[in-house]
């Protein structure tokens, strides 16, 4: 047991850090730490200089362009983006289609599709949910029928994070009635230009259009477009899950809210002193602290065993389910922490770069917001529900 | 002892349900979203004579007691209305309490219906204590000028009076020094931005720099209104979270119903064991929720420090309720709870912001403590 | 509505409230507020105190001998003698039998058992639970058989509370395996003293012995000690549970708790001040007083509705969670007021009257026991989990 | 970054699980509920030569980091062994840090086995704060006299030598002026009274009244022993909150187990998926709390303020995660989990205890903010 990082990795540690002071752009870095909204543009320009450096897909093989980080290079990188406020990478084309065409996708659609991930020619996005399908991912209905060299879909896909922005989904299609649910379901990569393509934004209770449905009618998809083989799509599904799992906690997420947090009960008043040392909100801010903390170690004993190669189990349901409570609870308490100027409900305000100015204090804006839109993480990507009946049947065996 | 509603009361909640069922329609919220109410609603309201509940016989209303409020604010909150009734109450009540003969006419205005009040009290760095004012008024020729910056004022803009506290005397912290002024909408040397709220209904920023009100505009007795407002925000208090309570019902409403026809696995989600235990706790913490706005409406017109430990116990825990009831109920939905179109997330919202008016569930309850300690 | 007691309910509370003063033995209201064990004797004494006053069967009606209290009666009657560290009155006769009796049994049966419920003449016990039983009461093994003019009992019931002072036990037995588990189930009466029963101690994490086995071989039972009709106990049995069910919330015992638990923390030191002043403990003591008060109003909101003559119903099963809650956490605030004195274990302190002193402060003696003991609080009775579904088919209707 | 045992470690773990499991049986629990611990294990633990892993190569010991202790205690807490190991940590800890050459033949006799130690620290009033302390020493011819009360001293009455910490300056909350006796086994003018603990053991009531103890059992310096009996008890919180961890561990076997076999309603209670999602609740909370135990035992040789954020952390989680194992596992067992005879309870009230030693989980909370803030 060693709780210290090797040499190795401090020094990797300060050059994540030395890169980020020369090369994160103040801009940036302002909008994440106020919570203002990022444009394409601001995320494209995040990517190209991350690609610049080739630090852009830190989980791919560098033969594909990546960086080759183990998963302790990935979390000290992580660590040291979210503490730097800058913008999160856009994850479904680096972190989620690439690892499936790496591994499943043709020597062609790997030469075609992965350079244009990596220098911006493509924004992804994800077809998987259905309508009324909730956590029940393979009850896919969305088809796909061969016709010559290609599939025609039809069918609706929902809650398409960021589809406003993408040129391309990947989704899952039917492709066969036979069997169990899991056994008809394809692999198949669409573009949003084609005719047949609608896309519609759901906004959320934070008054964001940050989600889309996605509708489908006669799309022809040439049949190159497929992933792996046909009916074969579950098994790739599933990688592509498991690979979404890496840093499911969020430590650094968590990290920077606690710090924000923090930062903002000592500038907040209350009884003439500061927020902060008031005993029951101290002791609130403590307990959310300390939970962190070991949350944290959990997690690197997670990362550190899939360093060495193991594969984590329930311990990622673990991590999915404590890592949103304790986000979540962060985002509560800053909520609190901010006082009546978390009610003003100003758009605008969370556009960088116009004339409506904060009604409050600038670090005001963006609390309700957060608070609202965060509850989707204990609801998305297998709900804390699903997590614990996962946890239960697998260390209970029950 | 005697946990029924009286015939009137009845009959008023029985009306209330059943106008505001109709009334508040997609169409009526969002004409609120841009002007901070809905003209309609509140005209049928005003109709209604509703604010006449808030106010008592001497005052010229019919009601005016805990009781009364609950029945009219659980309404309220059960349908999501987004009209500034807490609005009335709070300024109007004070008013009530302080106002000269003239200044009465407006309480009379208001249970008549149509007038809209707000009272212009808490600035940027007074969060929720009483007497943490710093806006100054001066003695200007035969009147007052006013210098300072009040914050989030409720239905501010859309005000046609609004109450606003200063300080005469005495430093932030001292309840003594405390004024009230009665202020007609488009006085000078206001600058006002108005903006929407996550809870529906709009609030506004109001600086004044050297605004001139008239030596009738003073409420009261120069540097004696800390009682009065304590008074009106307990009530507005107790009202807010009856409010809370009705959007509660409704929330869990909506819960049950979506438990019951959703369809997971094969069956609807209610038959899940563990969703089913949840629902049961969420169900607890209303009834809690329920009794603690009987107890706080059974108090407001006990002696003060009765009435104040009910205000910090029954805020601490219609807040902690509130937040529970908002996150279970999204979360027993799950995305369809997280999107603008379908009805729950408008009164999840309202809950969210029950914490940020009148003190957090926090902050009551180092209250209570302090209070219990006296 | 109104939250105030009538004048005639106030003069009642009088009236108990001087009662009290003048015939509560000091001996016995010092036993209960330090939380000594109270004997056989105890009890007795107390119950002949209250019958002397006709006070002693508040539930009963007066043709029986009881003082034909309403509800809200009953409810002030509780909180006085709770308020007043007065021994609990041993339900298994007054508040459970007895109301079986005079609503299902034979004229003979209720001249012949009521008046020795009320003089003391019969200590009764419960026989309802049985091994493996759980939370389902109808799967009742213990069996009857006809014989003559006699039963033939065989079987074991278990949990049965203070079984080693009772000379008499109702039992539900099964006299046919014909229909549903609820169809074949009797209504027994069984003298403790006949041959073929064993009594056999269970003891507690608490150290306290205060259930027990009783096992019946071949036990033979007159056929005049059925109540009711064969085969229909089950409907009586549940009227049973319906009347074990006022004061189910337990406000009075809340309300003393608490009471103590502040006596307490006024009393411990911590840092050199009142551990009353600590914060956060103190925040900790004004939050369960804070749901102890709306529980109040809960349980005041049915026992009202009760006392016009309506029957509870999921209302119960709220306030037996709740309650159950509330009761548990003073006793763990409690346990942890009374700090490292909450260590020793030494049962014999526990006895009034015997040589070995509490080892630290006399509040601190019974503080790990008590909290130890009432986990039972939320198990036995319906368990909690068993009330939430109640809860929830009842009112969601799910 | 390395979250494997040791090779040593392991197989001290694995050796230790062995023992342990076939050791602590009913006979020996019995036994150790007369005498305070069981002859029987203890003398197993000595032939194992365990408590060399408390102590560094220095000091006698092969061990002594933070990792060691926890592979200790979380086996001693898994098997629940009655045993005074822990007062060997503290005690043995104490002397090793400050002893004189001869005293410190103690640790070497504690690591080759079989002696008996214990720590007469906390006072009636001193609660959990280390520095009020009240019981003085002062000189009295060539030696010191002792006046005073030590309570719930744990193994006081079986200890072979026991730490006195006393006051020879300053006063209650002041750490200048404490200091450290070690006294030998039926030392005069020591009244014990003896008795068992909730979560097995003894402890004593240690009354001085003029004990007399010669110069040379003084540990370390006059007056400066602060700092060591704070350095101690960090490490017997460490160990503490794995003996907790250990606990827990089997307190959830045994709800798996008996969640997979009872029947109820014709099925396993583990297949009600309300139980399921509360016992992977406490799962979650289980790896929490092993991750804090790992935070504090790899933070034991850091600096003191670091040291000690990590001290109430760990112990304010462990606290709040016991409380919850032990009431939920009572829970899910119903009845029988409340009963003497099952296996459960002994956990249990070992858990419930946890709160009791070094402070519980709302005391380091408020510290943890303090530390926080300093």
């Amino acid at each position: 047991m060693d709780l210290n990082f090797t040499e190795e990795q401090k020094a990797f540690r300060a050059e994540v850090r030395g890169f980020l002071q020369e090369k994160l752009p103040q801009r940036l870095s302002d909008k994440v730490r106020l919570g203002q909204r990022l444009t394409k543009e601001d995320y494209e320009e995040w990517h190209a200089i991350l690609n610049e450096k080739g630090w852009l897909a830190g989980n791919w093989p560098k033969e594909h362009g990546g960086a080759g980080w183990n998963a302790v290079e990935r979390h000290i990188f992580e660590e040291e983006t979210t503490a730097a406020s800058a913008p999160r990478i856009v994850p479904f084309g680096l972190a989620m289609l690439g690892p499936v065409l790496q591994k499943f996708g043709s020597k062609e659609q790997q030469q075609y599709w992965l350079p244009r991930i990596l220098d911006g020619s493509d924004w992804w996005c994800q077809g998987y949910s259905e309508p009324g399908a909730g956590s029940d991912l393979a009850s896919v209905k969305t088809t796909a029928e061969r016709d010559g060299d290609h599939y025609v879909v039809n069918g609706q896909k929902t809650w398409t994070t960021l589809g406003q922005y993408a040129n391309m989904i990947f989704c899952l299609v039917r492709t066969s009635k036979e069997g169990k649910p899991q056994e008809g379901i394809s692999f198949l990569l669409i573009d949003m230009d084609d005719p047949g393509i609608t896309v519609r934004p759901i906004v959320l209770i934070d008054g964001e259009p940050e989600v889309n449905e996605v509708f489908f009618d006669n799309v022809r998809v040439p049949a190159s477009n497929l992933v792996g083989e046909e009916n074969k799509g579950w098994t790739y599904a599933k990688y592509l899950l498991t690979h979404e799992r890496t840093n499911i906690a969020g430590v650094g997420f968590a990290n920077a809210g606690l710090a924000n947090l923090k930062r903002i009960a000592k500038l907040e008043q209350s009884g003439g002193r500061p927020l902060i040392e008031d005993p029951l909100f101290a002791a609130q801010i403590a307990e959310v602290e300390i939970a962190l903390m070991a949350m944290a170690t959990t997690n690197l004993r997670v990362v550190s065993a899939a360093a060495a190669g193991q594969a984590p189990g329930a311990e990622s349901s673990m991590l999915k389910v404590k890592g949103t409570v304790i986000r979540q609870e962060i985002n509560a308490l800053t909520k609190v922490a901010v006082g009546p100027y978390a009610m003003p409900f100003v758009s605008e305000t969370l556009e960088a770069g116009t004339n409506e100015g904060p009604v409050g204090p600038d670090y005001a804006m963006a609390a309700t917001p957060h608070y609202l839109n965060n509850r989707k993480l204990s609801i998305y990507g297998g709900s804390n529900e699903v997590q614990k009946t996962i946890i239960a049947k697998a260390i209970l065996e029950l | 002892m005697n946990f029924q509603l009286t015939e009137e009361r009845q009959m008023l909640q029985d009306g209330l349900r059943r106008y505001l069922g109709d009334a508040v329609t997609p169409e009526a919220l969002k004409a609120a979203e841009s002007t901070g109410f809905s003209p309609e609603v509140w005209a049928g309201l005003s109709e209604m004579g509703v604010a006449g509940a808030l106010f008592t016989e001497e005052q010229g209303g019919f009601g005016g007691l805990g009781f009364d409020l609950m029945t009219v604010f659980e309404e309220l909150g059960r349908a999501g209305a987004p009209d500034p009734m807490l609005e009335v109450l709070l300024a109007g009540g004070i008013i009530a309490a302080l106002g000269s003969e003239s200044q009465q006419a407006l309480v009379e205005q208001a249970v008549e219906g149509g007038v809209q009040l707000a009272f212009a009290h808490n600035e940027p760095s007074s969060r929720y204590d009483i007497d943490r004012i710093e806006t100054r008024a001066e003695r200007s020729g035969e009147g007052w000028s006013l210098t300072g910056r009040k914050s989030v004022v409720v239905n501010g803009a859309q005000a046609d009076h609004v109450v606003v506290s200063v300080r005469t005397s005495g430093a932030p912290g001292e309840r003594e020094g405390i004024s009230l002024f009665l202020m007609p909408k488009g006085t000078d040397g206001v600058e006002i931005r108005d903006y929407p709220l996550s809870q529906g209904g709009h609030a506004a920023e109001m600086v004044f720099d050297g605004a001139t009100l008239p030596a009738d505009a003073l409420l009261g007795e120069d540097g004696a209104a800390y009682d009065a407002i304590e008074t009106a925000q307990a009530r507005a208090t107790a009202a807010l979270c009856a409010d809370a309570l009705g959007a509660m019902e409704t929330a869990r409403a909506l819960t049950g119903d979506y438990l019951k026809t959703r369809k997971q696995f094969g069956q609807p989600i209610g038959k899940f064991q563990a969703l089913q235990h949840r629902a049961a706790d969420m169900l607890i913490e209303i009834e809690q929720a329920r009794s603690a706005v009987i107890n706080l409406c059974g108090h407001l017109e006990a002696d003060r420090d009765t009435r104040e430990i009910h205000v910090s116990a029954t805020k601490h825990l219609v807040g902690k309720v509130a937040r529970l009831v908002a996150e279970e109920a999204i979360q027993m939905h799950g995305g369809i709870g997280m999107t603008e179109e379908y009805e729950l997330g408008r009164f999840a919202r309202r809950l969210s912001m029950l914490d940020q008016r009148f003190g957090d569930a926090t902050w009551h309850l180092g209250r209570f403590v302090r209070l219990r300690a006296a």
